[in-house]
């Protein structure tokens, strides 16, 4: 079997989890969409282990790893989507953008440090 | 033993501003002064000495970046040394009586003494970092003095002007750095002494044009050279007086030093190739200052334009790279802060009388309503467009002598241009100044200030400062070779004339 | 050298005295200033008494190098020298100086800037005995210069007045105009002569390239164009008579103005190598000395016709020099010295009785000042030419040299010469006619103002007569073979070549041609009494009025004044103006643009702050795929 | 042949995955996807990571993404809200396919005509293969692994529980802002 096969499987399942967690806005769906990229992971370790043919299956261990920590990920991202759900209504990301922004840009402003030193 | 003169020097006046900044509130303001006068006096003396010893330190700093406390004092930087310790001096005394308008002169005070660690440190660092560490250490008080101490009336434009101030010159010291980072790496050590030896040897062309330009332009922005002079007209204007007098009187000084002692000799082939630039920009300075002064209202800007004029021609003398232009560049250097630091002085005293400097409210009379102040200007005009027999000729002339005959190398053509469009230079400086003194010292007093009866003449506390400056003009307008017998073995040695 | 030393340092010491105590002590004023003077003119009799004794048996000089300034390049020498010209030149600022002490004791009673004014004068007067004395280009600058700036303050003494103002700024701006041209040619010359020693540079006058002379020359002649009023620098010195009368007298009749002529003289060799600067200075004379002239028939101003006269005066003397004749221009310096300063104390005696400087106000003044009426004429005369008064043979003297420069070989091109001849003669006759018409107008026919007018104080008096005397005898001085050209012994060219003298025979002597004296005479006579004539038919009236359409165009002064303006006032102020424009329109606002540019950047970059973590992830992703793509691709 | 088909089903429901508007069809798809990467490692000879895939990813995950979409009180039914902004949509497939771009071409680029050889009695993916790798050379990482899960089993829990929540602040007071 070619080793490309595997290989771009594992490719495309990345680029579609790429897409759907830039272009998701509900955030289970965003959480789904990592998952297939931890999966297109997962495959490439496979399919380079058995490549390899490693002795101590290091491929094979660590996506058993990956496995358990995407588990780990899900239930804590889970609980942290419940969290926001209950403080805020909603599970869409962009809106969720107390970070922003929010001073309108003006020219050379007096800067209230500028202020305080000249009073 | 004298291997601690020069930090004792730096010492001392850093450690009366220290505690003066950090004093608890209630030392009395009275006692604040005092103390800044004696420190400032002590600081002098030592400087007399030192000048005197020319003793020179040399220690280990920062031995893993090979930096050394490399200082020490020739015939370059002992005037400024002196010309630097004896304003301040002035600037304290006259504190005294004079306090600022925004009160606090505990904090003035202390903070005009860290300034004078950092100039001091700059005209007798010999290790470029050291240097560039002195250079920069300036400009944080004069920041605060600019901005705290400033003028009253109007509190935005004068921390605007703080900011455009370090902003610019911080600007400048950036290139600067690059410039001396260079130098430094290139050449394998930061010694001013051993790089000086060197002449620009182990240079190529390309690193030397590179690295005058940039050290040339972080000290022509300090010096202020034309087109980067925006920021000195405003610090002027806001800076109180003892702030405007060192800030003409010294700092402008340390970009014209700093070029005299870096620049030029360290890499001497960088110069030669931008010095037909530096000769124009200089020539477009004095003619663009004096022709701006023509039409200033405020008395203080007028005075800060006049600097941009005065150092275009210390600018033109290192851009002749002859030891005669130098030693002109150097001569208008000592000469420009003691007449400008009249005129400062002077203009302070004649704002604090009428509480503003625009020449249309202030009209003419000065003669007429204070006479000793009006005498005093006239005296300080007089001596800033340069008569022969007072201390600003002799810098002009050297200077002008240097371009009629340039270096070798250089285009003397072109010089002669310069020298000439110099020469139209100095009679529209001749011009701003009679017309200044016709504004303001001569006619009748306006009814404005007529009425103002309480107004006093020149204070005996300010005729004591300012009569030792006025001395200072004469003899050396009438003895040149009181500062050139100094000067000139050092920058023909320097220039390897 | 004693006498030196003190001639240059007592009126300097009497000055500083005055500035420092006149304020505090106006009673020391009056004597310190007026010792000051009387100490320098002993003090440069004994130098001068040498001379002449000397002159018969060769040259006098002697010389003291004091001091040298390294400069980096040539040295500057505090070098002094004294010999004939320079002592008698000396004497003559000495008298002068003294002359005006005296009369501005009475002339200023009662000015609470007595002090000042006085200390100014003594100033002045040792700056210009630096200048005599100098043996160093640049100290010899530094007098120069000083006396120009103490010339701006007493111009300006009355500093109320709007048009004292105006007069003192633009006499300091336009000598410092000529001055910078003067710093060049120092330069030129010093630096091609390897010193800025004058007598160094004379001797080494002949070794010179033709084209470094002419350049250096020309420079220096903007000096001294500058500082002794010559077209196209003169219209300082008409506007000069705003400052008190004395000071008209002292500076701007005697001695600073002098200064420029006494250059040329101090470095004839040196002109005498460059015959284009010659010819230049011969039309340079010519234009003056006929235009002075002409202005001077319409002003109104008694001091105005006297500056005027002043300005054709000094073009004598500038002619004489372009000539090839050193000592004749030396000569009408020194008479010119003596009837100006007499004609300007007699005009302030004038002025001070009747309170007015307008002729068209006085007349008839003849009975009641007659003294000054005298004096006065005693001084017309000598301005005229008329002999035997003191103006007649230093004026014949200048026309002899161009005659003999004109006819045979000279150091100038004859048709130069032959200008200055010309001119010169028709100058006389125009002379005349604006002097007749002043002693007219100002002593004869009724009083027109009226003020009971009587003769001036003792103090203002006797210098009148003791000046009268020089001007009338001081031309039989040039007279005598072993005279005054002797005494002077000054470095002339004679047919064949530039001599530095035989000491044995060290001069030769004033040539006054007989043709020349009595075209000069009638020419004069000429216009005495055409204006005589114009005068008796209407004795009030002004006879300048009969110039009609010709009279606007002289009493301006062929608007030069306002071609200037024109020229040079107005483009300047317009570039001032630009230059502001141009300062916080560009220079400022590309600092200030450079901050607010700087500022609304970074609020563009603020913008891409929106908060949404989707589009901050899609920026990092793309950025990686392009780091992996550039990695890929450069390596 | 057997794996061509199973990446396909893989990836073709991938792509539904990230592009269904019924959110629950999204999980279901999911599962879809999930099982046929199993079936990949099944084929690869990793048969205990193909187990444990379908155990844990297919049983457990997906489960749990179906409580959290239930919790979240999510539509039943197509719905337009599942996606961002179209800008967004555009920027991401960019990105996406930019991404796909350059995994493809280098893989392709270092890896064409690699061989997995899987002939031969080679088959190291056996359950008891990799218990003994595990618990052989991987032990240290596998207990700190466990660590791990404990951590993030307490996390979870002092997350969604209320009364320990760190935010004590009600949910109606704060609807506002």
């Amino acid at each position: 079997m070619p080793l490309l096969m595997p290989l771009m499987v594992g490719a495309l399942l990345f680029a579609l989890g790429v897409y759907g967690v830039l272009a998701r806005r509900n955030a289970i769906l965003v959480l789904m969409a990592v998952e297939l990229m931890l999966n297109a992971v997962n495959l490439n370790l496979v399919a380079f282990d058995v490549y390899l043919r490693d002795g101590l299956l290091a491929g094979q261990v660590f996506t058993l790893f990956v496995i358990t920590i995407a588990a780990a990920e899900i239930g804590l991202g889970l609980a942290i989507v419940l969290l926001v759900f209950r403080n805020r209504a909603t599970v869409e990301l962009d809106g969720l953008t107390d970070l922003r922004e929010t001073d309108p840009p003006t020219a050379l402003p007096v800067t209230a440090d500028e202020q305080a030193v000249a009073t | 033993m004298t291997g601690a003169l020069i930090p004792l020097l730096l010492g001392i006046p850093l450690a009366g501003s220290v505690a003066l900044l950090l004093a608890p509130p209630r030392l009395g303001d009275r006692v604040a002064v005092r103390l800044g006068v004696v420190t400032t006096g002590v600081t002098a003396l030592l400087a007399c000495w030192v000048v005197a010893v020319e003793p020179s330190t040399d220690v280990a700093w920062v031995p893993s970046l090979g930096l050394r406390l490399h200082l020490g004092v020739d015939g370059i930087s002992s005037p400024l040394v002196l010309l630097t310790a004896g304003l301040t001096l002035l600037c304290t005394v006259y504190s005294l009586k004079v306090l600022p308008e925004a009160g606090r002169p505990r904090g003035l005070i202390g903070l005009l003494l860290l300034l004078e660690v950092g100039m001091l440190g700059t005209f007798v660092a010999l290790d470029l970092l050291l240097f560039f560490v002195f250079f920069e250490v300036v400009l944080v008080p004069m920041w605060f003095v600019i901005a705290q101490w400033g003028d009253t009336s109007d509190a935005v434009a004068r921390v605007r002007a703080a900011n455009t101030f370090i902003l610019y010159t911080l600007l400048g010291s950036a290139v600067m750095l690059l410039g001396i980072l260079l130098v430094g790496f290139k050449a394998g050590t930061f010694d001013i002494e051993a790089l000086t030896e060197r002449g620009g040897g182990g240079l190529s062309h390309g690193v030397q044009v590179l690295a005058f330009a940039a050290l040339a332009l972080g000290f022509a922005v300090k010096t202020p050279m034309w087109p980067l002079h925006s920021w000195l007209p405003d610090a002027h204007t806001a800076a109180p007086t003892v702030g405007s007098v060192l800030l003409a009187g010294v700092l402008l000084k340390m970009g014209t030093y700093g070029l005299i002692r870096i620049a030029v000799p360290l890499v001497p082939d960088g110069a030669r190739t931008l010095a037909p630039w530096l000769g124009a920009f200089a020539v477009v300075g004095i003619l663009y200052g004096a022709l701006a002064c023509l039409v200033q209202r405020d008395l203080k800007r007028l005075i800060a334009f006049s600097s941009v004029g005065h150092m275009g021609f210390v600018l033109l003398g290192i851009a002749t790279l002859t030891p005669v232009g130098l030693n002109g560049a150097l001569f208008a250097n000592v000469a420009h802060g003691l007449i400008t630091g009249l005129l400062f002085f002077l203009a302070g005293a004649i704002k604090d009388r009428h509480h503003t400097a625009l020449l249309d409210e202030l009209g003419g009379g000065l003669y007429e309503r204070l006479p000793r102040l009006g005498g005093l200007l006239a005296f300080a005009a007089i001596a800033s467009l340069g008569l022969p027999g007072l201390a600003g000729f002799w810098g002009e002339m050297l200077t002008l002598l240097g371009a009629f005959d340039p270096a070798a190398g250089l285009d003397r053509g072109y010089y002669l241009v310069l020298m000439a469009l110099a020469g139209i230079g100095v009679v529209l400086t001749t011009t701003y100044l009679v017309v200044l003194l016709r504004r303001v010292a001569q006619g009748t007093t306006s009814e404005r200030w007529r009425e103002a009866v309480l107004m006093r003449d020149a204070t005996p506390l300010e005729l004591a400062v300012w009569s030792p400056v006025v001395l200072l003009v004469v003899t050396l307008g009438l003895w040149p070779a009181l500062l050139l017998d100094v000067t000139e073995p050092v920058v023909r040695r320097m220039i390897g004339a | 050298m004693t006498p030196v030393y003190v001639a240059v340092l007592a009126p300097f010491l009497a000055a500083v005295a005055g500035f420092f105590t006149g304020g505090r002590r106006p009673r020391t004023a009056v004597p310190v200033a007026v010792s000051g003077a009387a100490v320098a003119l002993l003090a440069v009799l004994w130098p001068a008494a040498q001379a002449v004794t000397a002159g018969a048996t060769g040259r006098y000089g002697d010389s003291a190098h004091l001091a040298s300034v390294p400069t980096g390049t040539l040295p500057i020498g505090v070098d002094l020298r004294v010999d004939g010209l320079a002592a008698l030149v000396a004497v003559a600022v000495g008298v002068v100086a003294l002359a005006v002490q005296v009369y501005s004791v009475a002339y200023l009673k009662g000015d609470p800037r007595y002090s000042s004014y006085a200390a100014f004068v003594s100033l002045f007067t040792a700056a210009m005995m630096l200048v005599v004395f100098a043996d160093d280009l640049l100290v010899l600058l530094v007098g120069w210069e000083v006396m120009g700036v103490c010339s701006y303050f007493l111009i300006g003494h009355h500093w109320e007045q709007p048009d004292a103002q105006r007069s003192a700024v633009k006499a300091f701006v336009v000598t410092r105009l000529g001055d910078v041209g003067f710093l060049f040619g120092i330069f030129t010359l010093g630096v091609a002569a390897g010193s800025f020693r004058i007598s160094h540079a004379v001797g080494e006058a002949g070794r010179l390239s033709e084209h470094t002379v002419t350049v250096a020359t020309l420079l220096l002649l903007c000096g001294v164009v500058g500082k002794s009023a010559q077209f196209p620098l003169h219209v300082w010195l008409p506007d000069a008579m705003a400052g008190p009368t004395p000071i008209s007298a002292l500076i701007h009749a005697a001695t600073m103005v002098a200064a420029g002529i006494y250059l040329v003289a101090r470095l004839y060799p040196v002109f005498l190598a460059a015959p284009v600067t010659l010819a230049v200075m011969a039309v340079i004379a010519c234009v003056t000395m006929l235009g002075a002239a002409l202005a001077a028939l319409a002003q109104d101003d008694i001091k105005r016709v006297l500056a005027y006269s002043t300005v054709s005066q000094l073009a004598y003397m500038l002619a004489a020099l372009a000539v090839g004749s050193a000592t004749a221009a030396v000569f009408h310096l020194l008479t010119h010295a003596a009837f100006k300063a007499l004609l300007f104390l007699a005009a302030g005696s004038v002025i001070h009785a009747v309170g007015t400087n307008l002729l068209r106000d006085m007349g008839g003044l003849r009975k009641a000042m007659p003294v000054t009426f005298a004096t006065m004429t005693v001084g017309l005369a000598a301005l005229t030419g008329l002999p035997p008064f003191s103006g007649y043979f230093s004026k014949e003297a200048v026309l002899g040299a161009a005659e003999e420069a004109a006819l045979h070989e000279g150091p100038v091109a004859s048709w130069a010469a032959w200008l200055v001849l010309v001119v010169g003669l028709l100058t006389i006759a125009v002379t005349a006619a604006y002097v007749t018409r002043l002693w007219l107008m100002t002593f004869f026919d009724a009083p027109r103002s009226g003020i009971a007018v009587h003769e001036s104080s003792p103090a203002m008096r006797w210098p009148l007569v003791v000046l009268a005397v020089p001007a009338a005898l001081l031309g039989f001085a040039g007279l005598g073979h072993g005279w005054l050209p002797h005494w002077l012994s000054l470095d002339e060219r004679v047919p064949g070549g530039i001599t530095p003298l035989d000491p044995a025979f060290p001069a030769r002597p004033l040539h006054i041609g007989a043709v020349t004296s009595v075209l000069s005479i009638v020419l004069a006579l000429g216009g005495f009494a055409a204006v005589l004539a114009v005068w008796r038919r209407a004795p009030s009236r002004d006879p300048s009025l009969r110039l009609q359409r010709l009279r606007p165009a002289l009493e301006e002064a062929f608007w030069v004044d306002d071609l200037y303006d024109r020229l040079f006032v107005r483009p300047v102020r317009l570039a001032a103006r630009s230059v502001r424009w141009t300062d916080d329109g560009v220079i400022g606002a590309a600092v200030a643009g450079s901050g607010t540019e700087a500022t609304r950047v970074a609020g563009l970059l603020r913008r891409a702050q929106a908060g949404n973590v989707q589009t901050y992830l899609t920026g990092l992703l793309a950025g990686v795929v392009l780091l992996a793509v550039g990695v890929v691709t450069l390596t | 042949m057997l794996f061509a088909l199973l990446g396909v089903v893989a990836v073709g429901s991938g792509v539904l995955v990230v592009t269904t508007r019924h959110l629950v069809h999204a999980a279901l798809w999911l599962v879809l996807t999930l099982g046929a990467v199993a079936g990949c490692f099944l084929l690869l000879s990793a048969e205990f990571v193909a187990w444990v895939q379908v155990l844990i990813y297919v049983g457990a995950v997906v489960v749990l993404l179906l409580f959290g979409l239930m919790l979240t009180r999510a539509p039943i039914g197509a719905s337009d809200e599942l996606d961002s902004s179209r800008g967004q949509q555009v920027a991401a497939a960019v990105t996406a396919a930019a991404v796909a771009g350059v995994l493809v071409a280098s893989l392709v680029d270092s890896f064409r005509g690699a061989r997995i050889d899987l002939s031969g009695d080679h088959v190291a993916g056996s359950a008891r293969q990799a218990g003994e790798a595990i618990f052989g050379s991987w032990v240290l990482p596998f207990e700190v692994l466990s660590l791990l899960l404990l951590a993030a089993l307490v996390g979870a829990i002092v997350l969604s529980r209320r009364d320990i929540s760190p935010d004590p602040v009600p949910l109606d007071t704060r609807s506002g802002d």
